[in-house]
């Protein structure tokens, strides 16, 4: 038996927004609190650090530190949101795409981009910082996140999983499988769609011919709302709602969040084959940072001296990135055999015997 | 005397006495107890938390099981048969695998993919796909199949034991065939193959499903005079190179016994091992009995693709006793 | 852009029927015309037929005549309106549990007992019976489905493809892809699930939270329905407009039939282990045979006589059945060689040799 | 001079020109022309309807080509990388491998699945796995890979041709290689191996990105005074003995090379073939030079995964030369 009706269900038409693109104050969405001055204040001070560090990243590949970045420019509302509203017992379950949820979350930024620099692992420790290794095959750490979700309710935690999604992901089935095992099983968890628009090349008309992703909530059973992803207020308002209705062993929640991919796909990608550059220059006027900025600024919640610091604090940060990621460190090949398994097998003690050799060959 | 299916669900449900972090899930595990009843009753003796019914999605299943055992748990998950694990490929091959190398040991997936596997139930397309191959060459995971009721006892608890994930293969045919079993955790280890039968003039390597052909096969073979000595693999990966090499380097000569298709199957690892490792103690090629090149045949048909008694002593006939070369398949 | 407003795309509440639980007439449901009354004869008669060959192909079972059979008693209405909604040139994707849906599309028995009574292939020749091999890897077939409907609506045929899909095998994932690709390319597809209440064992509840599994449509930007399965009336009038929406080229449908499979998923199953029989008692009140009948005959739409000459037809259909799978053919075993590829290849050829060998040697 | 993704995408090009069947869709093939850009322009100059960008989903694209395919097309999907073709593992295995067989050759597929793998790009984790023996153990299915620009153009414009499902497997290292290449179809057929460079000594068998290693050693053994010869299957599956056998005949020394793990691999089955056919001309066992059994290394170590022209030549100078028996890794 359901235990909400259909209606309960869907998400809000059109999706909630607080902030107008100019930075104006819109009326406010029936059921959603403004959270507190200070929480914004803070999602902002993370977006322009979140924003810099992006730029950094993308600039270190440029000098081929970096094997490649995807960048997360114009997603700034929705990375520092999923970091926001989680607690340390929480869990985050990122895409290639979140590393500004990451570096909002605390992470260093040296261990966020270990993979990205060419290491063989994710860099920081899951187990420690609840966050999991940044995933590539896509909508299979939804999976994970509903897994880890149950589990901790099993254990009688309070703690959450908030699984990070794309909109190209939503197509493939483990996106679908996770959904239902989360709603049968009323695990404690948010699946938050960044709908940015593309997944690569493809745009969401060739994606999806939902009216919005979040409708598919309803065909699991599942609270469902969409949101304005560039609109840091609404972004907060909306995922603290959902975390908190998953918190209270109320069920999952999926929300879907409009927003934009400014940048390419990766530094690898041409995006000029696919889109045009005035699309990109439409959704700039939207941009979550500015938008924030004026909105707090309106309300004198913020600073001309405060944006100034923000601003510093961001470039120091990105100093602090630029220096870890230069000094390079040397990556042993012998460690490659070390965690396959628990104890690595007598197959690959022989194969590091092997290598050892060759190393010792060509020192000697 | 117990069944191999039995002996599964004592091992699942000591395991679970043991340690409260083992659970079940999977496709009809719960009331039903499985289709073959391997989880027979435990759902009603350990309750619906340790052991439940899953929507009908194995990807789902190894996902959510990867999550659960990130969240502390020792998941022992059931594929219901062989070619229903495939949605889970990728769960498996990418996450499964790859977990605790990806986060340098910092995260480790204790658990059991449990496969039933093989023919010889008469089943119909789609439920007799002998699938270790895709399993056995994936790095990360680790592989084992019971030829004996004691050995899937000892070796599920084994595998929910161990720090690594394994894919458990069940040899269908095999679920009912009935033994003594000893609940005393006294066999060899997870990794290691096992001498069966000792012999001296040629070494049968078997596994899973078809352990009891190569033992019949043994039997069948004094009549002609052959002293056959059979291994029994159980662990397809890590392989045990040290107990299948002792024996060939013992008998000179040696084939390998499997249902899956032939081509590209796991007994083509066997072969190229040994022969690269006892290449001069061998008096002939080591030769492979296999299930033909084809998609698993219909159930009445199902007795041309596995391997018998017949064909096995046909093929250690082949063996060059008398020291002609034999051109095979040319 | 999608082209359908959300509310459009939902299903009815409750779902549709025509005819109660007693055969009484209820309301008409607003946009359904009912089917004439000579096809709801010709569904009644086929329904009849298609039973009894369901009790007969049980019955062979136990006489170790079929490898295993999956019934789909109580399911007549759905399997008859499946094959009555359908023209010649359009395409049936069955499931293993759709043998009667096969039989009323007019398949010869024999042929669609081919596989299950232990042969190699499906029987039928599914490029002149437009039936595909009915499909056991649950939710396949539904992507093969909206390929074949994007492939003739590509090459300018009217035709559809009809999907049949059991409520367990909604919750794979390449339901959920199928889905999204017909609505994505407008395929003209129906995917028609029956939920009969139990993936094997497993109760609908613990398969989804979903108020119906209707309710997936709008999350595709696709027009979903939901009717009462054991009455043929509303099946088929839901069925007829589904197939007409999609072969004039507005896109896919989804329609949920609430059904209840009497028997245990097959002869090799045991049902008292999961449900209680009162249950099932409860759905035979519900039966689409014996619903129908009665609608019809208090409409006077069929009389005694004609009852008694349609049992009667389905009697000797049976009987056909009978001796044709009693007349067992033998099986080569050389013949599995031949279709692997298009030309066997050199090992392939070689391994026939082989066989072929071994079978002179016992002959001889 | 073009380079093996140009060749590939003439290849698509002349196809979809010569028959009107042939489509082409997947992840970003359209607009974008793949991540590889072998379908640069093709929609352009084509059309939406002939090659089209499809939503994000691997089974979803694989099994409604399968429906495209009996609907009379003849589709060519991509699979925009390797470990990406895992979420269409049933597909592939229970589907297009088996439809033909399963309605007694009323329906064929004649599809193409393009995937592009293995390493040498400096590429991130899930992006460089060699799946190659996930594929070619599977009956029903045909598995071809190049080694070169021109077999790139010809094989797969026979893959396209075929009235079988084929795999086809492209080495990403390779795609940016440059070469004159002919349209004129006059290469060996699609299931046959060629010889790529004669020699007396011993035979390297490679196949897709390892052809060119191969070739770079055959060059380098010279100055050891090794006459190599090297064979490039092309075919995975079906194998071609014929030539491979021939080969080793008359080398009597065989080296098998490819980049995956070698455990399991594609490699045991040719030494298990080429042991049963040839066990009384070989003078050494055949060896293998392989990946290494790890999940595939990070960009900054993939160079102790991939066989080079050193670890090549070692293993050649282990075959046995001076008559003395090697134990290997036991
Ligand atoms: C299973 C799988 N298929 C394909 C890919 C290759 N791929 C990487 S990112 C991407 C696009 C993803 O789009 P979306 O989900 O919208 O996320 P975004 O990149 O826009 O954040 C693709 C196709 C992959 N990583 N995993
Ligand atoms: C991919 C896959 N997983 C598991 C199975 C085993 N299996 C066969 S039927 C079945 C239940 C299907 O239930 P449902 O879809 O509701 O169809 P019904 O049998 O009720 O008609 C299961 C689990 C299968 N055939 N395919
Ligand atoms: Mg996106
Ligand atoms: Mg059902």
């Amino acid at each position: 038996m359901p235990s909400e009706t259909p209606a309960v269900l869907l998400p809000s038409e059109p999706p909630v927004r607080f902030v107008a693109e100019d930075g104006a104050p819109v009326d406010r969405p029936a059921g959603y609190a403004e959270p507190p001055v200070e929480r914004l204040r803070e999602a902002y001070r993370l977006m322009v650090l979140g924003r810099r560090f992006d730029v950094q990243a993308t600039a270190l590949t440029k000098q081929g530190r970096l094997a490649v970045y995807p960048s997360s420019a114009g997603q700034e509302a929705c990375q520092v949101a999923s970091a926001l509203v989680l607690r340390a017992t929480d869990w985050l379950f990122p895409t290639y795409r979140d590393s500004v949820a990451l570096v909002a979350r605390g992470l260093e930024p040296g261990e966020v981009l270990t993979l990205l620099r060419g290491d063989a692992h994710c860099g920081y420790d899951p187990a420690v910082t609840r966050v999991a290794p940044q995933c590539t095959p896509l909508a299979t750490q939804a999976l994970h996140a509903t897994g880890l979700a149950h589990a901790m309710r099993r254990r009688g935690d309070d703690g959450i999983a908030l699984a990070l999604v794309g909109d190209g992901a939503t197509s493939e089935g483990d996106f679908h499988e996770a959904l239902n095992f989360a709603a049968v099983f009323k695990a404690p968890v948010v699946f938050f769609v960044q709908n940015n628009g593309y997944a690569i090349s493809v745009p969401f008309e060739k994606q999806s011919a939902a009216p919005a992703l979040a409708y598919k909530g309803v065909g699991y059973g599942m609270r469902s709302e969409q949101v304005d992803g560039n609109d840091a207020v609404a972004v907060l308002a909306v995922l603290d709602a959902a975390v908190e209705h998953a918190r209270a062993g109320r069920g999952p929640v999926l929300v879907e969040a409009h927003t934009y991919r400014i940048d390419a796909h990766t530094n690898a990608d041409d995006a000029t084959r696919y889109r045009d550059p005035a699309e990109v220059e439409k959704w700039r006027v939207a941009d979550p940072v500015r938008r924030l900025e004026t909105y707090l600024r309106a309300r004198n919640a913020l600073s001309g001296a405060e944006i100034e610091r923000f601003a510093a604090e961001a470039e120091a940060f990105a100093q602090g990135v630029r220096d870890t990621i230069n000094a390079e460190p040397e990556l042993d090949p012998l460690s490659l055999f070390e965690h396959v398994y628990a104890e690595p097998t007598r197959q690959l003690r022989a194969q590091r015997a092997q290598v050892a050799a060759e190393l010792e060959a060509v020192a000697g | 005397m117990i069944t191999m299916a039995q002996a599964l669900n004592a091992a699942l449900r000591d395991a679970m006495k043991d340690d409260e972090r083992v659970v079940v899930f999977g496709e009809d595990v719960g009331a039903l107890g499985g289709v073959f009843r391997v989880t027979d009753g435990i759902t009603a003796d350990f309750g619906e938390e340790r052991c439940f019914d899953t929507p009908l999605a194995e990807s789902g299943i190894v996902g959510f099981a990867v999550g659960m055992a990130m969240g502390g748990f020792r998941p022992v998950v059931e594929m219901q048969f062989d070619a229903f694990a495939y949605p889970a490929f990728e769960q498996i091959t990418s996450h499964v695998a790859k977990l605790r190398n990806r986060t340098r040991g910092a995260l480790s997936l204790p658990m059991v993919i449990r496969v039933p596997y093989a023919g010889g139930i008469g089943g119909v397309e789609h439920h007799c796909d002998s699938s270790e191959a895709y399993y056995t060459h994936t790095p990360g995971l680790r592989v084992v199949t019971p030829g004996t009721a004691q050995d899937a006892y000892d070796l599920l608890r084994d595998a929910v034991d161990s720090p690594d994930p394994v894919v458990f293969l069940e040899p269908k045919c095999r679920y009912w065939s009935k033994e003594d079993v000893s609940f005393a955790r006294g066999g060899a280890p997870m990794n290691r193959a096992v001498v069966r039968r000792e012999g001296k003039d040629v070494t049968l390597i078997a596994y899973g499903p078809m352990v009891a052909t190569a033992l019949d096969t043994a039997e069948a073979a004094t009549a002609e005079g052959w002293d056959v000595e059979v291994v029994d693999l159980r662990s397809l990966a890590p392989f045990d190179d040290e107990t299948v090499t002792a024996s060939v380097r013992r008998t000179g000569r040696a084939v390998v016994v499997h249902e899956a298709a032939g081509f590209g199957g796991y007994g083509a690892e066997v072969v190229a091992r040994v022969t690269e490792q006892c290449f001069h103690q061998l008096h002939a090629p080591v030769l492979r009995v296999t299930g033909l090149d084809i998609p698993y045949p219909p159930p009445k048909l199902e007795r041309y693709q596995r391997p018998d008694v017949d064909r096995i002593l046909d093929t250690i006939t082949r063996l060059q006793w008398h020291d002609e070369p034999v051109v095979i398949g040319a």
